[in-house]
């Protein structure tokens, strides 16, 4: 015990001055402060690891850790305080910023005016601090404050990179949005307010458990609606592909890294901290919003091909997965299977953690090629691999884990919550038995398709030959970028090859969270198996490498034929076509063909085809709601007809209106 | 004991692999009146290629080179999770055939990058395609086996195959029948075989796998065949284990491990037998049917994990 | 017979700016007496802050709500004074345009609100009301222009019918109060009908009829939607100090007024009707001008607007009327005020830069017009309610008493329009600073006066937005204490 | 003394009768001067009754405010209006957006549902039922004044009219508010005036017609 004390006091003593540490450090925005910062985050980082790693099993941290009580300062509760699901986020944050920060060192300086890279840095280590904040916070308002400044201080971020007329609707988009979600959020904490009289977490804790059955449902929706829009469930997803590829990619690996993991972070604290029990219908709700979001996330993700833009609408998938596991958890909870439930919210855990991880990991590559070639669009890249070694293989690594491949962090998570829906079965005679092994067929073929994405995306961009010449003479990334991205990958790699060093500690978690009296069994036995596997992996490598050959260079194969230029080789969309032609109906893309000049069509000059696909939701969800909103504000901008009869008369009417409402209703 | 018995299983499947390959061949050639090459031909064109040169594009990077080396260490690693003689084995443990499926994806993943990174364009066809016939096989495949896990309610390969194992031939199950089914499609489409993918073929409107490995010469190709081979007995064992174990050793006494080593290669014959006569009967798919093929099998694994649920009630 | 004084100051200064030609004198001598006028009202605070109340023969009191209106009055005042004294450098001499009718005007005005505020007797409220109306219309009109003449004629027109149905209002109290055998002479006095109240018993009929007159009359006033009509046309033709004493100090005196009636109307038939009433003014307004903001076309227009949804709030607040109701919703007028006046001198500074305020001629203000822009940009985010300003805590102590009351509708009605008004601000805000600047105006810097203003106010939003000081939150919950 | 007692009752009785006269004259009026000549006939009637009143009621304040309303209502503001008539040449005939026929419907309508509103509010108040019922047309009256004419200086005896009404209000019911506040709204009344006075100047300068249905560029 005695070797945890000294981390523990640490962490204390850091958790209390986190969030003022960061508001110095941000207003000293100098490249100078940068070292301090980072500095204060490898501390804060490495001691968050130990003490959240070894201190699983035993139970250390179930108590409230520290309170940091300001309240004096501010009119309504000001309160944080860091406990166990607060510090595994707050791992999770610092394990994302860390490599970011460094990443960013050289591609700030790189890429900014002296003057806006003042102004950047101030606001990310602000935009990083509120997100600490919001993590820690252990009072209503304190959420809500920390959770706006978050979303100003990534728009402020977006600003930065530029305010053409695109970008500007793009932002006004996002604001727009996630400050109707953050309404949501703020009726989701006041619902309580009723019962619980104030905003502090205990006091909802304890209301929780005695609310009234429709303010519970009430409640839940509001947090399902408010949080989901923050992290980008589908209906409510219009934003994310919007905003984060035009985001600095600093920025926009930790808004998809870490943004997204702060919105799960508060619906988690939400449906299992406060709303401990709930009808099966929530759990339902819950999965079927994440294999809807998981699957068309992954299928918008196979017809884009700006490498950014398909990057946030796979982390839509994986929100999607994320939410599945959570539906399933919930689903368990309400049959009262903790065992089940435990297993399935640490899948969630784990998935959100490991995303993280190699999300930000490919939106840092993704940023090392924009630096080297200027350009993230797969159609110009090509034969990268050669030209930036270090970024290549950490992209590749990148791309194994994101579609879960064994080795890799990213199997883990879904393996968890595949065994959970296997273990819906178990659930007898209720439709979950029925309903949660299926899903097991959505999260595979989600996989597939991930695969079919990725492969894409690492083939055209770093393998074969350049398709520009941008992609033609790129250069190898400066090495800050390099040791920022390799940090990210060897940890990916690292939960991939030994996954029980960060296992025990969140499947502990997730038991106190559904109250599950046992941990699942299988979850350890997973982390047995893997490494022998990868250890059998690399001595069957070892081995195979050991053959003795004669190598010779040779042009490729082109049937006999010279000159195979780069355009013959097969460019992003034409490798996903088939399986875009599968699921056409999704996508219901607008065609135009073009050919001029009209009159003669069997004699074309040139024929022009362009094809859009505006997602049906923003037609038939969206569009109808503003433009009723318009629609009444025109109407209403008639009535101020600038003739000052008609004012009079508007007085007069509304006197006799009040004057029947007395004499009838008063 | 189980430690070097599940090393015998394993060298049986990746050693025994490209004579199952042998076999096929000769038994088409059989069926289409044709003398057709020797059942140890499969061995020879391994040695031949493995002492050949190493040929590497010029535009390839490192990843050329290592594809083939990670599909054939990923298609060893997933014979070590299939009984054949005793229903224990190497890697056998709760949960694991998810690991293998994923496994098989590790493969499908590396190969195509291999061939994407030839720079040619046969690599980034057979890719595409690769791509379209994984990502719809994976579904089916998993939820056939979680059908077969359900009712067998155990999670492990080793424990599906003791279950079948307890039960009588005549008294199968509905959910194993469409589950066979369903695995049985997966696995000619997951393997390359007719109706999918013709192994045999060069013409590039209809190669699947032969379009990836295009670039390959010498010992990666060696490496690669041999994977695809080791893939196919893999398959073929995982098949025999789950549907039809009798005659596994129950106790692990050296007679009772024979005994079954002569019921594993009656049934792999059998198994080979059908394979024949279904890759001469049918005629290549176009590449836009295979996913209306694989959606049968996804159909019929639905149906088998619902009816699980159903009987159980 | 300290509460004199102010009124003193005021009436002298008003005298003595008109006879001085001397454009430089008369700011001078403004500024002097702006500072003078905001230290006795200081004063008078301190004064009720400890000693409850204080009055001045039978027609002039001080109490603890009074005070907090007379401290937002003082501070607003001399930040336009201040404000004035920098826009009113280059004003030539024409026959409404100049220093002089400015300052006397100003300071006409200053002493009419004084009188709102602080006289106990409801008709000389009324009389000093009027008063107000007939000071401003003047500065309202004072630039010779089309716009200016119509806004003016209108303003006038329009709020002298209003409060003249508040006079009738106040006559049928009055009759109330004297059939219910109250002596004549102090059967007006808010204070005295406010505990006499409890004790006779008034007839309810006739004072919901009053009420309902008062509502109206104060509601032109106020600018509650129905009769609103005024408020755009006066608040964007008028010069932007003036819009800003308009918009933060005005309007708050005429809720002050309601204030009043409602403490005594209340008392009589039950806090029931009169919130009733002024929540459903209150909800009307902040839908109406929240909708009315996604269409304007003109900065000063959509800040009027913006002043129309805010005093709706602050309305909202009054009429749920729970202790954390009324906090809030008398924290807001003074975080309008200050918000509002910042926001009114940022659009005074981009017209006399760009010559223009409509927002679809100006594009990159961030680049021409750097300080400007940090100024509009700061007033914006805390117009909208953001976090780490004052408004934002206001809002959200209206938001808690309407849930912990659960009215849901309301608070669904006024989350919507929140996030309605945030886009529309966004929506122009960003057309504004963003993009290719429009106008090819040098890099103006601020003067000296206006960063005086806009530190203090941008000091006042981001003080209380993060820690309320004591001082100041005794002194509110005084008033609110007095209030309900 | 009989004669006088009666001639109050009787005059206290009459006088709305003449009020809703001059309501319907008010209404059908085309020419300004003679709608100018109403109001002051109407302010005189209202003089009379607080004369009477003061009599009735043995009130010395109710003297100073009578010669108040003579000298103002009766005398001056007619005067004034007439010279401003002169001094800007504004057209003498009254334009309005409800033909003539339509007013005097409107003027009947009005005063019966003043009749009305009073006979609902009776039963509360003591006050001679006719006296509350014409104040209460008077205000209806001068706000109809005002939404229909489109002439500033019309719009400003519409004004004039709502606040006789009020006045009156005050007067029948409560027999006068204090003094100081009587003193203190006939001050405003006389500044509004005079300061809309000075807007119709600017108006005619700017603008160079009056009609205010015209000023509409201040739209949305």
């Amino acid at each position: 015990m005695r070797v945890l004390e000294c981390p523990l006091r640490l962490i204390n003593f850091v958790g209390r001055f986190s969030p003022p540490v960061f508001v110095q450090t941000e207003i000293a925005a100098a490249k100078r402060c940068l070292t301090r910062a980072s500095l204060l985050l490898a501390t804060m980082f490495s001691v968050a690891i130990s003490t959240g790693c070894n201190a699983g099993d035993r139970g250390l941290l179930n108590s409230e850790v520290r309170r940091l009580d300001p309240s004096v300062l501010a009119p309504f509760p000001f309160t944080f305080s860091l406990d166990r699901l607060g510090l595994f986020f707050l791992v999770l944050i610092l394990a994302v910023a860390l490599p970011v920060l460094i990443f960013s060192v050289s591609y700030v300086s790189r890429h900014y005016t002296p003057a806006r890279q003042k102004w950047l840095w101030a606001l990310l280590l602000l935009f990083i601090a509120s997100m600490v904040g919001v993590v820690a916070a252990s009072s209503g308002f304190a959420f809500l404050v920390a959770w706006e400044i978050m979303s100003l201080t990534s728009a402020g971020l977006i600003l930065l990179e530029g305010s053409s007329g695109e970008r500007r609707h793009n932002l006004f988009i996002y604001l727009l949005m996630t400050h109707a979600g953050t309404a949501a959020v703020i009726a989701s904490f006041l619902v309580f307010l009723p019962h619980s009289h104030t905003l502090d977490f205990t006091a909802l804790r304890a209301a929780g458990a005695t609310l009234p059955h429709g303010a519970r449902i009430a409640l839940f929706l509001l947090a399902f609606v408010g949080f989901g829009t923050k992290a980008g469930i589908i209906p409510l997803h219009l934003w994310l592909p919007r905003a984060h590829p035009i985001a600095p990619s600093p920025v926009s690996a930790l808004m998809s890294g870490v943004m997204l993991k702060i919105a799960v972070y508060g619906f988690v604290r939400f449906a299992f901290d406060f709303l401990p029990g709930g009808p099966a219908w929530f759990g339902y709700l819950v999965l079927i919003a994440g294999a809807v979001s998981g699957l068309l996330g992954v299928l918008y993700a196979l017809a884009v091909h700006d490498l950014k833009r398909l990057l946030a609408y796979s982390s839509i998938e994986n929100i999607g997965i994320i939410y599945m596991g959570l539906g399933a958890a919930l689903i368990f909870t309400a049959h009262d299977a903790r065992t089940w439930a435990a297993l399935a919210l640490a899948g969630a855990l784990v998935h959100s953690l490991n995303h993280a991880l190699f999300k930000s990991l490919l939106f840092l590559g993704s940023g090392a090629i924009a630096d080297s070639t200027h350009t993230v669009d797969l159609e110009k890249l090509g034969g990268l691999q050669r030209r930036m070694p270090v970024t290549g293989s950490v992209f590749l690594i990148g791309c194994c884990s994101i579609m879960g491949l064994p080795l890799f962090n990213g199997f883990i998570g879904e393996w968890m919550i595949l065994r959970s829906f296997i273990g819906g079965s178990t659930l007898v005679n209720t439709n979950a038995q029925l309903v949660l092994p299926l899903m097991v067929g959505v999260l595979a073929l989600i996989g597939g398709l991930a695969a079919a994405c990725f492969v894409r995306v690492y083939g055209v961009a770093f393998l074969g030959r350049p398709r520009s010449a941008e992609a033609e003479n790129a250069h190898a990334s400066p090495r800050a970028m390099r040791v920022g991205t390799v940090m990210l990958a060897s940890a990916c790699m690292a939960m991939g090859v030994w996954p029980g060093i960060f296992l025990r500690p969140i499947v502990s978690l997730a038991q106190s969270l559904v109250r599950a009296a046992d941990a699942p069994p299988e979850t350890l036995m997973i982390s047995h198996v893997i490494p022998w596997v990868a250890a059998a992996f690399i001595l069957l490598l070892g081995g195979t490498a050991l053959l003795k050959r004669v190598k010779r260079q040779a042009r490729t194969w082109a049937c006999g034929l010279p000159g195979l230029t780069s355009r013959m080789q097969y460019t992003s969309n034409s490798i996903t076509k088939p399986v875009r032609f599968v699921f056409a109906r999704v996508y219901k893309a607008d065609r135009t063909l073009q050919m001029l000049p009209e009159d003669r069509p069997y004699f074309p000059a040139s024929i022009s085809y362009h094809s859009e696909r505006t997602t049906s939701y923003e037609r038939s969800l969206y569009r109808p709601f503003v433009d009723g909103v318009m629609a009444a504000a025109n109407q209403l901008r008639r009535l101020q007809t600038g003739n000052i009869q008609v004012y009079l008369l508007y007085i007069v009417l509304t006197l006799v209106l009040l004057l029947l409402y007395l004499r009838f209703a008063g | 004991m189980k430690i070097a018995l599940g090393i015998l299983q394993m060298v049986l499947l990746v050693m025994g692999a490209p004579l199952l390959r042998g076999i096929v061949g000769r038994l088409k050639a059989l069926l289409q009146r044709r003398q057709g090459a020797s059942v140890w031909r499969p061995y020879s064109d391994l040695w031949k290629l493995l002492h050949k040169e190493d040929l590497t594009p010029p535009s390839a990077s490192f990843v050329f080179g290592l594809a083939p080396l990670l599909v054939f260490a990923a298609s060893i690693l997933v014979t070590a999770f299939i009984p054949l003689l005793a229903d224990s084995a190497l890697l056998g443990s709760a949960g694991d055939f998810i690991l293998m499926v994923y496994l098989l994806a590790f493969g499908r993943f590396f190969l195509a990058l291999g061939g994407i990174d030839g720079g040619s364009a046969f690599g980034g066809m057979g890719a595409s395609r690769e791509v379209l016939v994984s990502c719809l096989a994976e579904a089916p495949l998993l939820l056939g086996l979680v059908a077969v896990a359900i009712q067998s309610s155990s999670v492990s390969i080793v424990g599906m195959a003791g279950w079948a194992l307890g039960q009588s031939f005549f008294n199968i199950s509905a959910v194993h029948l469409l589950a066979f089914l369903a695995l049985a499609i997966v696995a000619l489409a997951e393997t390359g075989r007719m109706p999918v993918d013709n192994p045999t073929t060069h013409l590039e409107l209809t190669m699947i796998h032969e379009g990836m490995v295009l670039e390959y010469s010498g010992p990666n190709l060696a490496l690669i065949e041999w994977a695809s081979a080791i893939k196919l007995s893999a398959i073929i064992g995982l098949l025999i284990a789950i549907f039809a174990p009798w005659g596994m050793a129950v106790a692990s006494s050296p007679a009772g491990i024979g005994l079954a080593l002569v019921v594993l290669l009656a049934k792999t014959f059998a198994i080979l037998v059908a394979l024949a006569v279904i890759e001469s009967a049918i005629a290549k798919l176009r590449m836009y049917a295979v996913p209306d093929f694989l959606g049968v099998a996804a159909a019929i694994s639905t149906l088998a994990v619902i009816l699980t649920a159903l009987m159980k009630r | 017979m300290i509460l004199l004084w102010p009124l003193g100051i005021a009436i002298f200064g008003a005298g003595v700016l008109f006879c001085l030609a001397n454009p430089k004198a008369a700011t001078r001598v403004a500024l002097v007496l702006g500072v003078a006028e905001a230290a006795v009202l200081v004063e008078i605070a301190w004064q009720v802050y400890h000693r409850g109340v204080l009055t001045c023969g039978s027609y002039l009191r001080a109490d603890g709500l009074t005070a907090f209106f007379l401290v937002n009055l003082a501070l607003t005042t001399s930040l336009v004074l201040i404000y004035a004294s920098g826009y009113m450098r280059e004003a030539q001499e024409d026959r409404f345009f100049s220093p002089r009718w400015f300052y006397a005007l100003v300071f006409l005005f200053l002493f009419t609100m004084l009188g709102v505020c602080l006289s106990s007797n409801l008709g000389l409220l009324w009389i000093m009301m009027e008063g107000t109306t007939l000071a401003s219309a003047l500065l309202v009109g004072f630039y010779n222009t089309e716009g200016a003449v119509e806004a003016g004629w209108k303003y006038l027109v329009v709020c002298t019918v209003g409060i003249a149905f508040a006079l009738f209002g106040t006559i049928v109290l009055y009759l109330a109060a004297v059939r219910a055998g109250i002596n004549p002479n102090s059967a007006l006095d808010w204070a005295f009908l406010t505990d006499a109240v409890s004790r006779v018993t008034l007839d309810p009929h006739l004072v919901k009829l009053a009420f309902v007159f008062v509502i109206v009359g104060y509601g032109t006033k106020i600018g509650f939607v129905p009769m609103h009509s005024w408020l755009p046309d006066a608040h964007a033709e008028a010069p932007a100090p003036i819009s800003a004493l308009l918009s933060a100090v005005l309007l708050n005196c005429a809720l002050y007024a309601v204030l009043r009636y409602d403490a005594i109307v209340s008392r009589v038939v039950g806090p029931a009707f009169p919130h009733h009433l002024l929540l459903g003014f209150g909800l009307l307004s902040i839908v109406v001008a929240g909708l009315l903001i996604l269409v304007q076309r003109d900065l000063k227009r959509l800040l009027a607007y913006s002043s129309i949804e805010h005093l709706g709030i602050a309305a909202i607040g009054i009429g749920l009327g729970g202790p954390l109701g009324l906090y809030g919703a008398l924290l807001h007028t003074f975080n309008h005020s200050m918000a509002k006046s910042l926001l009114f001198f940022g659009a005074g500074n981009v017209r006399h830069n760009c010559g223009t305020v409509r927002m679809d001629r100006l594009g990159g203000l961030a680049r021409v017009l750097p300080q400007t822009t940090g100024i509009l940009a700061i007033g914006g985010l805390a117009i909208v309610g953001l976090p780490p300003f004052s408004l934002f805590i206001s809002e959200f102590a209206i938001l808690s008493e309407a849930f912990s009351q659960s009215r849901y509708l309301v608070s669904a009605l006024f989350l919507v329009t929140l996030s309605i008004v945030f886009g529309g601000f966004l929506h122009h805000f960003l057309g504004m600073i963003c993009g290719e600047p429009k106008h090819v105006g040098g890099t103006a810097r601020l003067l000296p006066s206006e960063w005086i203003v806009g530190g203090i106010a941008v000091a006042c939003l981001l003080l209380l937005g993060i820690h309320i000081p004591h001082l100041f939150n005794s002194m509110l919950q005084q008033a609110v204490a007095v209030a309900r | 003394m009989g004669i006088l007692e009666t001639t109050a009752g009787k005059v206290l009785s009459s006088y709305s009768v003449f009020l809703f006269l001059t309501v319907l004259a008010q209404a059908a009026v085309r020419r300004f001067s003679t709608s100018v000549f109403l109001f002051g006939l109407q302010s005189a009637i209202i003089a009379i009754q607080v004369a009477v009143i003061g009599y009735h009621e043995k009130l010395v304040e109710a003297y100073i405010v009578a010669a108040l309303i003579v000298v103002l209502k009766v005398l001056g503001i007619p005067y004034a209006f007439f010279r401003l008539i002169e001094k800007l040449h504004a057209p003498r005939e009254v334009k309005t957006s409800t033909s003539a026929a339509e007013s005097v419907f409107i003027a009947v309508g009005i005063i019966c549902l003043s009749y009305a509103a009073v006979r609902s509010y009776a039963s509360g108040v003591q006050a001679p039922e006719d006296g509350l019922a014409a104040s209460v047309a008077l205000i209806l009256t001068g706000a109809f004044l005002m939404v229909s004419r489109k002439r500033a200086l019309m719009q400003m005896i519409g004004l004039l009219v709502l606040e006789n009404g009020i006045f009156l209000a005050a007067l029948t019911t409560t027999f006068g508010m204090p003094l100081v506040i009587e003193i203190g709204i006939f001050f405003d009344v006389l500044m509004g005036l005079f300061l809309m006075g000075l807007f119709v100047f600017r108006i005619r300068d700017t603008f160079d017609h009056m009609d205010v249905s015209k000023l509409r560029k201040l739209r949305g």
